[in-house]
């Protein structure tokens, strides 16, 4: 073991997509430190969510390794990754549509057992009480008991949102990848969500965040990668970042600005 | 432009909008704020007709739309960008513009196509592409852009720059300000307060299916005012 | 030896483009407007129906099957305003249900009509003579004709819904119909329009295919099947792929008739050949499909991959 | 007291083409006896097998144990056929078949409560066969459906044809065109074509074989493929001239079948086939079998009856062989136009065989 | 929650139990063989429904287990193996091997892709067994004896025969019942309704569908071989894609997904097959515009109607059973 992983939680070498013409990912190579919050930042299009899908396994790079808490899990299936508690938000929501919001937690309590396809299961019914206080625990942390018997599709936008955020939250992640999760929520909703990942999680599991929202990268990472078309532009303390001429001209700009 | 005379609608036979009033002048930028599910999107489908509505009036440059279909409204000049992109998957990005293009003549619907890609060069580089595949942001100009391609006088963009990079945004804020200048009708529902007071004419703050508030942007910026307070900043 | 490969491969080729024809509205309907419509078939069999009835009526063949796709348009224009236009936005399974509800009425209908049994429908002296092509090989005039307006009616959809405005609307309305109306498309009119002309093609197919088909009720659920096969495995909603599609599997159905017993000897004993042989050919459109749908899930030519 | 007979036929679906034609057949024999049979009350139920074996098999039952019927006449198709021969005879009750002959209930699976009215599957080809021989014919293109029947025509064709069988064809079951077949007989140039295509099948065949142009090139022989009626009907001028081997033709002269085809015209409109005929003649032997053993209580004296065939065949000359399938004559027939009517119709061309026995009937055990 | 279970197996034991009820009462021991039918087609309509409802894996090939099942049941007994205790793992065997080789073909695709790779794979079989002159080809195989349960039993018996179907069906549809309501089945819901998700969460997607395929046909092939019995004969038309369909049709009419779905399902196909086409030879023309009204105004088929009509006692729904 290399003294830089016995540190990182996840570490990707030189990750390269191409989608036929088009290169998503040019040998992207970052380092997520354990316990710390790395912000992946960048104009839209650069190729962030795509890194996402790269770490949690659901695309194959066509060059590139990575590596979670020392060990190379470049070949492993999105399943196994998962297993391994590796856990990913969406962008855009990906929720059980069919089934109420009480039971989409439910789900997700269950992956924190990292059950495996076992006989006894197909017979055994234990998963619900099993569970049970802690989906009312959810439920109210985020704010959605008084939804908890609806589906999805009758939620607000934002709603449903935090429910995606909750999912994650609930399988018990060893390393987490947030693509965007303030995006719907509003400014009070954010705000929340914010404080709960500065008390809750930060310093005990690792994230990556990618947010287009400013005060909240600033104010929540240990460390920001910025990335431009594909490649990585500059990658360093939150300080330097904000400082950087490059940086602002490609991508910072005070919004209001207009 | 539009008035809204105690709207209650809903889904299904559950009511979401309590006798809702608003009044969105012409010419004007007006806002929709409120926190999650107070019943902002649910306004803009009323709009629409896409919700059951149950009572109240809904009157378009002095004509009552109650009851009109969805694509009748949106040819008397209505167009939105809703909420969650809603592209179309299976249409490339050129496509996706042209589909509901209002312009009769191929020359002319190039040169709306044109303009857009103008605005967001980002999608001239990926027009082939299929709307799925593009990146969150991406699909959110896309949205734009096809609201923009039908030629409205009035349009309405519900959480418009969601996803989008910083600067992008400042390019959307200030293309809602060229629009303005030429007196365009608008309704923008997004949760930055900082850019929508400096563009927004009237704010209105919706809570529980209702109106709480509404005012002029000093009224909504002011710090420990009623805005603030409802908004839960 | 040449001729007669040349002949079974221009016979595969007519049997594809026949398949094409017969699979056109089927790949509008399903693959671009994604409704999946059991009674295609039936509108098919409706099609040989009205042209037998309209010959009858006109004495002319030509005028019999222009009248007998329009007369399919109309009741196609008759389901969707009734029925069809219910259950856009209903699940696949629904759809299934309800058109094979109508698949049953509509055969038992006909059958009430003109009887279970099949009925005449033949052609016109000048279409049945044979003409001579190159390398000696004399080819029914009729079949050429499929050919021809096989290719018109691919060239004609490709073009609807590739580059025209409706073409897009409606794969746009196909998978968000809210969106679409709310910029300003009159949806619910456009895909009854298109269901209605995807019923014509239907009816088009079946009055060209009733005289060399037996015109009898249920005629048109084999077709359907083989119709399915041929929209899926060339990808959703694309015409090309239909197309291209429909000619392989008219090949590989027309080639494993012809050739694949003489093939098999090779290797095996006669006995054992001919068993298998023709055992084999029934299969290969089946073993065809399963292939193509292994090793390309999304079809020969997808209308666009998945993310 | 009265005769209950259930008849089991394919009456909806594809198979109905067969389905319909015999019980139109049945109805009749029933009418011009007044709807006596053997002189008591006759009395029909109809049961549609769907041309679906489990089916069938359901309807023999509900014949059997819940209508506890003396007779039952049917299936129309040979899949259905296996199904319930064995159920009904081994509860005693007497099966006739109108159509469906196959090779295993002539011989080893004989039974003494089944008899086939018309004859055994292989006969007509067998006749063929010998026809051929006799016009020398040595270069014979062979045709038939992929399954047991198709098979079995070509054993029975086999069996006495001396000539030369430049090819042989099975075609999938469900097959809509035949150009490739079309091609494969033009390249072989052979003197005659012997096609066996039931059901719609024929319909296609016969018209796309016409549209190929092949007529004038090699005479077209079926078996099981052309009938009076729908068949005719449907195909049109492209049948004329096609010849069928039969057991029975319209045209035959014998004064049971004069008054059939008589009656037969007038009440349908058309002239009979040959599955008409056969549900016919097998109402008719029921008749004259009941007639024999005075009443239909002694089960051993009807079966006797039966056996000795005591009625007016349609046929003429007519009687059961040893394993009750027939011996009778075969008849090669051509169709053209009816004199009278001038529709199409399959008509005599001459006698090939007569007292024809089946091939399997040593291998059955019954007395 | 337990209570829920109880409707089920109310209208479970009312479906075994009608039988020799309507037979007794009408004295007419044939019913008992109508009543066998649906029994037979219930089972094989709830095992699709295990796929299709709970797992949304819409099989267009289902029926071909039916034939697996009646052509081993048909080929052992033919070869002089007729007890029970033998033909039973053999059955599932087979029948659980198939559908894992068309399983593991077929889960590589989805949606309208899947339903049509079931139909190939399912076709293949079919014209092999159309085909293969040592099973009779299309003519079908006549099965020479029923199965044998113990010495003294009496296949051939009505009363005897209907017994071992019943309690056999009932079994089998306890048993589907107890697999969809499991935690593994609460995880085949999961796969239903995003997989994407599912797989993100950790649940095996591909294995547990796979799991699921393989129970089913499994269970459908005993169905096949309650047919074989039933009908004593094996012909390819039970594997017949018009068969599938029709098992597709029951499942939809009955209501996709619910527990008393496939039940009620096969009681109104049995019923139109055997008294409606007795009606009128036109049957059709009534039955089709029934499943069409059925589906416009009652969104979970029959199980809907049952439910609307206030029996919400009688048919819960799955959504109620979790
Ligand atoms: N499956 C795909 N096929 C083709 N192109 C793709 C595919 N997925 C993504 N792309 C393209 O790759 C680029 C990177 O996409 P990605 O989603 O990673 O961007 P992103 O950095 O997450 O942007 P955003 O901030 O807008 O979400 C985009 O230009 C997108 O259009
Ligand atoms: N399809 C639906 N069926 C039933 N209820 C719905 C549906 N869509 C929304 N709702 C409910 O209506 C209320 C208002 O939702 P709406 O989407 O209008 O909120 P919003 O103000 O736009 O919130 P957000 O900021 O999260 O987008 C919410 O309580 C939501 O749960
Ligand atoms: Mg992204
Ligand atoms: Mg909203």
């Amino acid at each position: 073991m290399t003294p830089a992983s016995a540190t990182s939680a996840l570490e990707m070498r030189d990750i390269t997509v191409r989608f036929g013409g088009i290169v998503a990912l040019n040998g992207v190579s970052l380092t997520l430190g354990a316990g710390s919050v790395h912000a992946l930042i960048g104009p839209n299009g650069a190729g962030k969510t795509t890194l996402v899908s790269v770490l949690s396994g659901e695309r194959r790079p066509n060059t590139g390794t990575v590596r979670m808490n020392g060990t190379d899990i470049s070949t492993l299936s999105a399943l196994r990754r998962a297993r391994l508690g590796l856990t990913r938000t969406y962008q855009l929501t990906a929720l059980f549509q069919g089934l109420t919001l009480r039971e989409n937690l439910l789900l997700s309590l269950v992956a924190r057992d990292r059950p495996a396809l076992s006989p006894a299961d197909i017979f055994r019914r234990r998963d619900r009480t099993r569970h049970a206080d802690e989906v009312e625990d959810l439920l109210d942390r985020f704010a959605l008991r008084g939804k908890a018997g609806e589906k999805p599709a009758a939620l607000s936008h934002g709603d449903r949102r935090r429910l995606e955020i909750a999912m994650a939250l609930a399988t018990g992640p060893e390393v987490l990848l947030l693509d965007e999760p303030l995006a719907g929520l509003s400014t009070a909703d954010a705000e929340a969500l914010v404080r709960s990942i500065e008390e809750g999680i930060k310093g005990r599991i690792p994230i990556l965040l990618i947010e287009h929202d400013m005060d909240a990268v600033f104010y929540l990472s240990d460390a920001i990668t910025v990335m431009v078309n594909g490649t990585v532009l500059a990658s360093g303390a939150p300080e330097a970042i904000r400082a950087s001429p490059e940086v602002q001209a490609a991508y910072l700009s005070e919004e209001d600005d207009f | 432009m539009l008035i809204f005379d105690k709207v209650s609608a809903g889904y299904g036979q559950s009511p979401v909008l309590f006798s809702l009033n608003l009044d969105l002048p012409s010419g004007a930028v007006s806002t929709l704020l409120g926190k999650n599910g107070m019943g902002k999107t649910t306004t803009v489908r009323t709009i629409f007709g896409l919700t059951s509505r149950i009572t109240g009036d809904i009157v378009l440059n002095g004509r009552r739309i109650n009851g009109l279909a969805p694509h009748q409204i949106a040819r008397m000049g209505v167009a939105v960008v809703p909420e969650g992109r809603q592209v179309f998957p299976t249409l490339t990005v050129v496509e996706n513009l042209i589909a509901t293009s209002r312009d009769e003549t191929a020359r002319a619907r190039s040169a709306a196509v044109q303009a857009i890609f103008e605005m967001f060069p980002r999608l001239e580089e990926r027009k082939r592409s299929y709307a799925n595949l593009l990146s969150g942001g991406e699909q959110q100009m896309l949205a734009i852009g096809r609201a923009l391609m039908t030629r409205p006088r009035f349009l309405i963009l519900d959480e418009a720059t969601e996803g989008l990079a910083p600067t992008i945004r400042r390019e959307i804020w200030a293309a809602l300000r060229r629009l303005k200048e030429e007196h365009y009708t608008i309704l923008v529902i997004d949760k930055s307060l900082k850019p929508l007071s400096k563009l927004g004419d009237r704010h209105n703050i919706i809570r529980k299916g209702e109106l709480a508030w509404s005012g002029t942007s000093d009224e909504l910026m002011r710090p420990d005012g009623e805005a603030m307070r409802l908004l839960g900043v | 030896m040449t001729a007669l490969i040349l002949e079974q491969l221009l016979n595969g080729l007519q049997l594809g483009v026949l398949l094409f024809l017969i699979a056109a509205g089927l790949t509008l309907i399903f693959g671009v407007m994604d409704f999946i419509n059991l009674s295609h078939g039936s509108l098919f069999m409706l099609g040989a129906y009205f042209a037998v009835l309209f010959q009858g009526l006109t004495g002319s063949f030509f005028l019999a099957v222009t009248l007998a796709g329009l007369g399919v348009c109309v009741v196609g224009l008759i389901f969707e305003l009734l029925l069809v236009r219910r259950l856009y936005h209903r699940s696949h399974l629904d759809h299934v249900l309800v058109t094979y509800g109508l698949i049953l009425v509509a055969n038992e209908s006909v059958a009430i009509l003109w009887g279970a049994t099949p009925i005449f429908s033949g052609l016109p002296e000048s279409l049945s003579t044979l003409v001579a092509l190159p390398f000696g090989i004399s080819y029914p005039v009729y079949r050429l004709l499929v050919i021809g307006v096989g290719i018109v009616v691919a060239a004609v959809l490709f073009w609807l819904v590739k580059y025209t405005r409706i073409g897009m609307r409606v794969r746009a309305g196909a998978t968000n119909r809210a969106v679409v109306s709310v910029m300003g498309v009159n949806i619910s009119l456009l895909f009854t329009l298109v269901f209605g002309f995807g019923a014509f093609l239907a009816g088009l197919a079946g009055a060209l295919a009733g005289p060399l088909l037996s015109v009898q009720p249920g005629m048109g659920e084999t077709v359907l099947i083989l119709s399915f096969v041929v929209v899926v495995i060339g990808g959703l909603g694309s015409i090309k792929g239909a197309l291209l599609a429909a000619i392989i599997v008219g090949l590989i159905d027309t080639m494993g008739r012809a050739f694949l017993r003489d093939f098999l000897s090779a290797f095996l004993s006669a006995r054992v050949a001919s068993e298998a042989g023709p055992a084999l050919a029934s299969m290969l459109v089946y073993i065809l499909m399963a292939l193509i749908l292994f090793f390309r899930p999304e079809g020969l030519l997808p209308m666009q991959k998945r993310s | 007291e009265t005769v209950d007979v259930g008849l089991i036929l394919s009456l909806s679906g594809s198979g109905a083409v067969l389905g319909t034609e015999m019980q139109k057949g049945a109805d009749l024999a029933l009418e011009m006896s007044g709807g006596k049979l053997g002189g008591l009350e006759g009395h029909f139920l109809y049961e549609d097998d769907q041309r679906k074996p489990d089916v069938g098999k359901t309807a023999a039952e509900k014949l059997i144990r819940s209508e506890k019927v003396d007779f039952v006449i049917g299936p129309s198709y040979s899949n259905v056929m296996m199904a319930v021969q064995a159920p009904i005879v081994r509860t005693g009750t007497i099966l006739i078949s109108p159509n469906p002959a196959p090779a295993e209930l002539a011989g080893a699976n004989c039974d003494a409560n089944y008899f086939s009215i018309p004859f055994q599957n292989d006969q007509p080809a067998e006749a063929l066969g010998l026809h051929m021989n006799e016009k020398g014919i040595k270069k014979v293109f062979v045709v038939v459906p992929n399954y047991q029947a198709g098979k079995d025509v070509v054993e029975g064709f086999k069996r006495t044809f001396k000539g030369e069988i430049v090819s042989e064809i099975y075609t999938p079951l469900e097959q809509n065109d035949f150009s490739a077949e079309m091609t494969e007989i033009k390249t072989a140039d052979p003197e005659a074509v012997l096609a066996f295509m039931p059901g719609g099948l024929g319909v296609q065949f016969v018209k796309q074989y016409d549209q190929a142009g092949l007529k004038p090139m090699a005479d077209l022989y079926t078996v099981f493929t052309v009938f009076n009626g729908v068949s005719l009907d449907a195909i049109g001028a492209a049948a004329e001239g096609v010849y069928s081997v039969d057991q029975w033709t319209y045209d035959l002269d014998n004064p049971a079948n004069k008054e059939f085809v008589a009656a037969y015209s007038t009440k349908y409109g058309t002239l009979p086939s040959n599955f008409a005929a056969m549900a016919f003649d097998a109402v008719r032997l029921i008749d004259g079998a009941i007639t024999a053993a005075g009443g239909v209580e002694d089960k051993e004296a009807v079966r006797a009856a039966m056996k000795a065939a005591s009625f007016q065949s349609v046929r003429g000359d007519f009687a059961f062989n040893t394993n009750q399938h027939p011996i009778h004559a075969m008849y090669i027939a051509r169709v053209s136009k009816d004199e009278a009517t001038g529709a199409l119709a399959v008509r005599n061309e001459g006698m090939i065989v007569d007292k024809m026995a089946d091939s399997y009937a040593a291998e059955c055990t019954l007395e | 929650m337990r209570s829920p279970s109880a409707p089920a197996l109310v209208l479970a034991l009312f479906a075994v139990g009608i039988g020799p009820l309507a037979a007794l009462l009408a004295d007419d021991p044939y019913l008992l063989s109508i009543f066998e039918r649906f029994l037979i087609f219930a089972v094989a309509a709830s095992s699709l429904n295990l796929i299709l409802g709970y797992g949304g894996m819409v099989s267009f090939g289902h029926a071909v287990y039916l034939g697996v099942g009646a052509y081993a049941t048909g080929l052992l007994a033919n070869s002089g193996y007729e007890a029970l205790w033998l033909q039973v793992p053999v059955v599932v065997v087979v029948s659980a091997i198939a559908a894992f080789l068309i399983g593991k073909i077929a889960l590589r695709t989805t949606g309208v892709h899947f339903i049509m790779i079931t139909l190939a794979l399912a076709q293949i079989l079919y014209y092999l067994a159309q085909s293969s002159s040592a099973f009779g080809g299309d003519d079908g195989m006549v099965i020479s004896a029923r199965s044998a349960l113990w010495p003294g039993f009496d296949a051939y018996d009505p009363w005897q025969f209907y017994a071992f179907v019943a309690v056999t069906a009932l079994v089998l549809l306890g048993l589907v019942d107890l697999v969809a309501r499991s935690d593994f089945g609460r995880r085949l819901v999961a796969t239903r309704e995003n997989a994407q998700r599912a797989n993100a969460l950790g649940f095996d997607v591909t294995g547990t569908r796979l799991v699921a395929f393989v129970i089913a046909g499994a269970v459908c092939g005993l169905a096949g071989m309650l047919l074989a019995n039933q009908s004593e004969f094996a012909t390819p038309g039970y594997a017949d894609w018009r068969r599938s369909g029709e098992l597709l049709a029951i499942v939809i009419l009955g209501g996709v997904g619910t527990r008393s779905g496939p039940i009620l399902g096969a009681m109104v196909f049995v019923v139109v097959e055997h008294y409606l086409v007795s009606v009128t030879p036109h049957w059709p023309i009534l039955f089709g515009p029934l499943l069409i009204l059925v589906v416009l105004f009652f969104h979970s088929g029959l199980a809907g109607l049952v439910k609307a009509l206030g029996g919400r006692f009688l048919a819960p729904t799955a959504e109620d059973g979790r």
